[in-house]
């Protein structure tokens, strides 16, 4: 087993992979930009060090200075997280140059994976169903009647695309010439290059994924699927495990197909296998492999009791999987909401700004994987999810229950974030039936139109002017201001409170 | 002391005398106590229990309580009548600042000098970190001033436009 | 199913049925005494009413206010958590009285079962094995023939007794006479009742105890075992289950005679029937029958993924048990600290003082119960068990790595706690084997001769000087106080620490 | 500036000069900054990342590190200087008064005036919340007086002897 891992990466996942470490009795190294000097990894770890600046270009993508540090404190593997270098090749490959473990995938595999053309063909190869498409390259009539052949509503996509640009949904046969046209002209504006292939569009469809476990001696096994169809410009905002629409065989199947997928590329690593879902067809499509940890990996792991991280340590250790797959036997339901530095009232504007206080929910089937300490400062260099709340429960009732509690429960004092807007989806009957789709938010009315009761106005007008009167006290004899701390109001109202109705 | 609460379009009169408080001249029998951080509030309203955050935004408080956020302007009676005197109610007329709420590269101006916008309307595109942010208009009103251009990077609480 | 619930105690317990209602969509109701007004129960609670003064008999123990409360308020049902008046039968009967039900067992199964000697006498009718001892209420030559019948090590117990007084150990035949005679002194002059009675000693004995649910349809199961022998002066300060003596026949045979001691006194609730465990002969014998809610049902609820809480409520709303006893696999590793105001570098002092900073462990498998929060006061007047730290792992050894790492990362500040001593347990080898018994705390070796590493004691050094520095300036600077917030020393060998090693 | 860090019987000699701090005479690269909460903080000595919680307990720090509780006194260069003009080092001789840690009700006191005391010897046995506790000799000496009699009633920081 490793003696001393480093962690390429900051904030919750950070924390979570140094906890795995600490639990394993493995020393542990952090590395951070300027605005992190007290951020939760540096102190969390054993030891830690100064990579760059705030922006990610210069310190947490800075493949040399990373493997500079490995290499200096003498680290026998690196734990990239997800995002920044986690499906890097170049960097999984610097890894393997320096001497040092990547507890991850080969490059060869994240560079197959990584290219999704080159992935769509690779797993066809091994029969996983795809979206029904063509290739890249084709001229436009030979698109025309590739377009024809697939079938509306289709998506036109651009190559070098991402983000949604150059994307244009097709309805009818006669658009399709004057989309096309559209879409190659935005693809060259925004990537230098009009190259794009079609897709047939799936409406209402859900986004599952199947989480799989490889190790090195050839054993691959899956930990059940997650829905995450609950997304909003492309973002996961909630993840659950299982599914509504999964049961056991269909479970059984895209396993097996998952699997299939992993094998494909020789796939070693924890891995989760992306499809998309047609619930009316009960049909599922392979999208992407993401060659790395998810950020909703907790649902999983709290249905199968398998600790994904140590796992993935385990693995690139050379260990073998301490799982068949019949081990597996998911027990409950989980649920993540991602809590983000966004202001929900504000079209999910980014907020930064230092948490003045903070109380995490706790208490039976809550975790919370947070970066989050009083001080904490949102910087907006980096991702605005701050936070992830998971609950378990014995059915999908109790843990949405659960999760209305444990959110009602959440303080974060000082910046505005994601957590009303799902408490009021945890309340939308859609998403409690679980009825939901990948379109589901968007169709979704702004969170501004909530109903808040007459009640709760009138104690929110009174508990403010108390406030308000208070301020306006301590204004004029700034002398008094040390002892008013927790008894503001001690006399107001006290004796009544009390003799009133006891 | 007599104030005036306001939330939404809703005014509330409420009178602070000793140790008693009377609100739209009812008296409520309200145990506020603070409980141990800044802004964090415990409340008893006739046995009721509520805890609440309150942050003092700049005018108005936000009140978070069982997951609602409220806003609540005060406004005691001096300063009302001293405002009544120019031009009623401070809020929400007058001279309306819009700025950035984050740093940021201005990619569209979507409204000129003169236009009358409605509330919720879309005014700025704000890109920052790889995001586009629509900066939407608080409430009605004309546009009084445009103090950025299309392709110009602003920082945090920029003066963006005036609303007027 | 009920609409309001009254819960009728304090801290982290009264916390924990609060989330249990709000989680069943039930309103809820708390009392609270005078240093208790902004604690987190009554925060945390729909509607909250004040009971009296600090002292427990002037409000968490008046039955009358209580009562009174839940009249004028409308509940449909109490909770009594544990502690206070959960084992009163005048209080379950109180409540029955005015119409309300008392979420717990009939008052004639608390009366039974809280009379010890009427409780061994009906449980040994149903076949459950006792501790081989005496009747009360027998004379000295009477007492003295029952004793060589019992043979040596034995007991001698006051009937009126408690927390050890009026108790002796007798090792040798010749010690008896003289031993009962002190025995009867010490429980005259400390009760006013010199009635004592006899019990075999086991030396090495463990406290192994079994959790029973009983509803009232007449069906009982159990949920397994916890092993309690981690003790200090007879309080339970680590729970396990499950535990490392008990295997699957064992625990089979325990939870059907548990059940038939349950059983015994029509008994309907959640309950623990607890049991003395002789580990060199394998042997287990009923100790008493506990009937409530325990502070350790957490451990239990994480390896079966039963909610105890939520299951008494179901039940004394009249509903069926939703288990079966097959129903009931234990899955993995649970293991609970009792974290304590107690100063264990100085004897175990209770202290009092305020809570000025909290930072409560979490991530992947660790549950904290707890009633703390930033300006939380301790008071002496309630018990000093102030949070439970819950972990569970796939094995014992993960879970104890866990709570090691939990312990590590919880911070407490203003107030000292007992976590010093559980981190010490942790890494002790006889806890680690499981080879503990009863005995195993008091045979410990103080922890102030625990062993500081030197780099410490200099960083410690290094740190606290020049804290004491900055203190010093800021006596003479005081206007530069609001300054200085968070980067005291941000020069300070900064360029180096950067500079130096990577 | 020179200070003397007491640790059990260790002492280190520590200088800050501008932005350097020497340990012995030898540099130590230390960077402490404080995390957000009062008496938290990290530091980072040689790369060796520290979480560390400081509490000014009146003379000396009570400094925990990774589950470990050390307590420091911190004598600056002067008070040395004064402290061994009267008589060596401040601590730990001199009279040490013995309080109450909690309030209760002495049960026994178990020395008498002049009696020679070991370190960790009990001295009085106090019943606070229906459980006895002893108060133990922090150092050895010799009890200089006794302030308070068994059945007595104390409350917290009551004075119960004087160790000299």
């Amino acid at each position: 087993m490793f003696k001393k891992v480093l962690v390429a990466n900051r904030g919750e996942i950070a924390v979570r992979v140094l906890r795995a470490c600490e639990e394993r009795g493995i020393s542990t190294v952090a590395v951070f930009s300027d605005p992190d000097r007290i951020a939760l990894h540096v102190r969390y770890a054993g030891e830690a060090y100064h990579i760059g600046p705030a922006p990610s270009q210069e310190s947490y993508l800075r493949i040399d200075k990373i493997i500079d540090v490995a290499r200096k404190a003498e680290v026998d593997a690196i734990h990239p997280g997800y995002g920044f270098l986690a499906e890097n090749a170049e960097f999984a490959a610097a890894c393997r140059d320096a001497g040092i473990t990547f507890i991850g995938p080969s490059p060869e595999a994240i560079e197959k994976m990584g290219d999704k053309l080159t992935a769509r063909r690779t797993v066809a190869e091994r029969g996983v169903p795809l979206v029904p498409g063509t290739e890249k390259g084709l001229s436009d009539s030979e698109l025309k009647a590739a377009a024809l052949q697939i079938g509306f509503p289709l998506m036109i996509k651009a190559t070098a695309g991402g983000g949604g640009k150059g994307m244009r949904i097709v309805h009818e046969p006669e658009e399709f010439s004057r989309a096309l046209g559209a879409a190659r002209r935005e693809a060259m504006g925004a990537f230098g290059n009009d190259e794009v292939y079609l897709e047939k569009f799936i409406p209402n469809a859900r986004h599952i994924e199947i989480q799989i476990l490889a190790d090195s001696h050839g054993h691959t096994i899956h930990l059940g699927e997650r829905e995450c169809s609950i997304q909003r410009r492309h973002q996961k905002l909630i993840e659950e495990s299982p599914s509504v629409v999964v049961d056991e065989a269909l479970r059984e199947e895209m396993g097996r197909v998952a699997i299939a997928a992993a094998e494909a590329v020789n796939y070693v690593n924890a891995g989760t296998v992306e499809f998309l879902f047609d619930s009316k067809e009960n049909k599922y499509y392979f999208l992407e492999m993401n060659t790395r940890l998810q950020v909703e990996h907790p649902v999983t792991e709290w249905v199968t009791g398998v600790d994904i991280v140590k796992e993935q340590i385990s693995i690139a250790a050379g260990r073998r999987l301490r799982y068949r797959q019949e081990d597996i036997v998911p027990k409950g339901w989980a649920m993540e909401c991602r809590i983000t530095a966004e202001d929900p009232f504000n079209n999910f504007m980014p907020n930064s700004g230092t948490v003045t206080y903070l109380k995490e929910p706790t208490g039976p089937g809550v975790r919370v994987e947070s970066a989050l300490y009083q001080g904490y400062e949102v910087s907006l260099f980096y991702d605005p999810m701050i936070a992830k709340l998971i609950v378990w429960g014995e059915t999908r009732a109790e843990a949405i229950l659960r999760m209305r509690r444990a959110l009602n429960e959440y303080r974060i004092g000082g910046i505005k974030t994601s957590i009303p807007f799902h408490q009021e989806i945890m309340d939308s009957t859609e998403f409690i039936w679980g009825t939901f789709d990948t379109g589901f938010i968007s169709r979704r009315q702004l969170v501004k139109a909530k109903h808040i009761s007459p009640e709760h106005e009138r104690i929110a007008a009174v508990v403010a002017t108390l406030v308000a009167h208070e301020e306006g006290r301590r204004a004029v004899h700034i002398g008094e201001r040390e002892g008013v701390q927790r008894s503001l109001w001690k006399q107001i109202g006290r004796a009544r409170a009390m003799g009133g109705r006891c | 002391m007599k104030y005036f609460a306001t939330v939404g379009d809703r005014e509330f009169e409420i009178e602070i005398v000793d140790s008693q408080v009377l609100v739209d001249g009812e008296p409520v029998d309200v145990d506020l106590q603070q409980s141990g951080a800044p802004g964090l509030f415990s409340a008893l309203v006739n046995g009721d229990s509520y805890e609440l955050f309150v942050e003092n935004q700049g005018g108005a408080y936000a009140v978070t309580l069982r997951g609602e956020q409220i806003h609540v302007a005060v406004e005691d009676e001096r300063s009302r009548r001293l405002s009544a005197g120019r031009r009623g109610p401070a809020l929400p007329h007058g001279k309306l600042p819009v700025r950035a709420p984050i740093p940021g590269l201005v990619i569209k101006v979507l409204v000129a000098e003169g236009d009358t916008v409605a509330e919720d309307q879309p005014l700025v595109i704000l890109e920052a970190m790889k995001m586009e942010n629509e900066i939407r208009a608080l409430r009605a009103g004309v546009v009084r001033k445009v103090e950025v251009a299309a392709g110009e990077r602003v920082e945090q609480n920029a003066l963006l436009l005036i609303l007027g």
